[in-house]
């Protein structure tokens, strides 16, 4: 990390969640207020330290190196001279940017704040062992909505397995090829490619299934010396016909 | 603020969030050693006199109790809220997203049988109700949620609960556990022995 | 004693004792629904102010708890308090600060996607919970905060949340559409301003 330029931050890829984030630490360490901020300065920390990261082979998420791109063209944009057709004009754009860093960053310190304050059962206290009151209603049940729908949630992860497996597949079974192999084999006087026994318009999956449980057929009936078979070399096409 | 008014403060806490009455060598342990926590004590009775609340001894320790005279108000019932079995809680989702639905289409959904009284609970609890029959061999009954059902859960119609894409999105539809699954079957086998 | 001290006694004993944070509606139930229960929280409050103990109100409960300048004194090691992650302490602050709000809408303010079990968490800690269906096309699930959260966070109202006020003074908890809207038409005004 000592390879970083003294004014960039550390590369600590780990330590972000995600590019606007990243921007946002980015622009802090401009130290004015982030209505002041120079999107320029800003897109060229941003574009040093991506390029920082790639140098040291750190693996970069996607939306970083989207990022890059994209501030690249913001910064070219803020550059060239204008084309007074093109909308949103590039200043535009840069106000949106700001706009969400000050939003992001309004966020992050309130959630600091919020942590910060005085936390029930941490700073400030209830009572020890409080006597309890009499509950007024009689046998009341308690439940939460979120152990309702956590509820529900395990039911779906439990059974959508099982719906997965139930799902009907289109398939020829065995006894079918076996039935049409033969009742088809009788009408062929020469060899015949093993797929000519298929069904006629036979797809996708359903044609898959009917040739290999036709090739078990032709296989079962051959045992039974009921068809012969030849095939010239392996995965060469396979012919049928009947015995003599 | 005098010094014995804080010294007050800080024992009157430390009494209060106490969980077993404390003696004064307790009480020492957190609000110092040199504190004179005797003499707090003897000012926190008599500010508390006659109060909601009293301080009061118990051989060597201390603590704060409700006023005798108000036991009528707070009296305790053992009879206390007490909370869904998992068998109800998923039934009661079932029937929350699938209602009208009949016991067997339950059974079905949770791929695990329900004993009687499971269904008895929630309409005890004024969650669920018979919704009539369903027009099929056997004319099962079919159960749906109340309005105190609604209330319950602070939804305002059953459209707002969570949908299966919101529920994945928020990590609720995670493979289960092993022991969640070995849970399920004992609590089969109980339904059967219930059952014969 | 007067019967105004009587029901001050009564409210006192009534919180003291229970294991929850009450409602009016609650402590009504014990102590007398014709009872004037606000007038006697508010003198309570008084009479605590101040105190080791103090009666704070979180959304529509009340209940007693030590004062926060006296943690030092109680705070306990072995409380391992949840510790939240960046992404949930942030989400949470989108959710309290902008509720009712939709996982797209904290993720377009965070830039980055909220991931499984973020929200998750948040809701198992009683501090959130789903707020109904957003009527635009989807109908994504809108995510609120609960009473647990204000109590967690001492927060008698949401209005307390810290800065809220200068937050949406300053245009910062509405999008970035609109703020977007608003500085253009800002401009564009102050142009004309100039001109004139």
């Amino acid at each position: 990390m000592e390879a970083a330029p003294p004014d960039t931050l550390t590369i600590d890829i780990d330590g972000w969640e995600g590019p606007l984030d990243l921007l946002l630490a980015l622009a802090r360490s401009q130290k004015v207020d982030l209505r002041q901020i120079s999107i320029l300065e800003l897109v060229e920390q941003y574009l040093v330290y991506v390029n920082a990261a790639r140098a040291l082979r750190l693996e970069l998420a996607a939306d970083y190196l989207v990022m890059a791109a994209w501030l690249a063209y913001l910064k070219s944009a803020l550059l060239l001279p204008r084309n007074p057709e093109e909308t949103p004009s590039p200043e535009e754009l840069a106000l949106r940017l700001q706009l969400r860093l000050e939003r992001l960053n309004a966020m992050r310190e309130a959630g600091a704040r919020l942590v910060a304050r005085d936390r029930l059962g941490r700073d400030v206290f209830l009572r020890g062992s409080p006597e309890g009151l009499r509950v007024v209603r009689k046998g009341r049940y308690e439940a939460e909505i979120y152990d309702l729908i956590a509820a529900y949630g395990r039911i779906s992860a439990r059974t959508r397995p099982v719906m997965h497996v139930v799902a009907q597949r289109d398939v020829m079974t065995l006894e079918e090829a076996i039935e049409r192999v033969s009742t088809l084999i009788g009408a062929r006087i020469e060899w015949s490619a093993i797929e000519t026994f298929l069904p006629e318009g036979a797809r996708g999956m359903y044609r898959k299934s009917a040739l290999a449980s036709s090739f078990v057929a032709a296989l079962e009936l051959a045992r039974q010396g009921r068809l012969e078979l030849r095939q010239k070399s392996a995965f060469a096409p396979l012919y049928l016909k009947a015995s003599a | 603020m005098t010094p014995q008014d804080d010294l007050g403060r800080a024992v009157e806490a430390v009494l209060f969030a106490a969980e077993q009455p404390m003696t004064i060598e307790e009480i020492k342990a957190h609000v110092g050693s040199q504190a004179d926590v005797r003499g707090a004590l003897a000012g926190l009775e008599a500010l508390y006199a006659g109060r909601g609340i009293e301080l009061v001894r118990r051989g060597e320790r201390w603590h704060f109790q409700t006023a005798a005279d108000l036991a009528h108000l707070l009296r305790r019932d053992r009879e206390e809220a007490r909370k869904l079995s998992r068998a109800g809680i998923e039934t009661l989702a079932i029937i929350a997203y699938h209602e009208p639905v009949t016991r067997g289409e339950i059974e079905a959904i949770r791929g695990v049988q329900i004993s009687k009284g499971t269904i008895d609970v929630l309409m005890e609890a004024g969650w669920v109700r018979p919704a009539g029959r369903r027009e099929v061999p056997g004319r099962p009954l079919t159960y749906a949620t109340t309005a105190g059902f609604l209330s319950q859960f602070g939804l305002a119609t059953r459209r707002d609960l969570p949908g299966i894409d919101d529920l994945k999105a928020a990590g609720l539809l995670d493979p289960v556990d092993l022991a969640f699954e070995a849970e399920l079957e004992g609590e089969a086998s109980e339904t059967v022995t219930e059952d014969e």
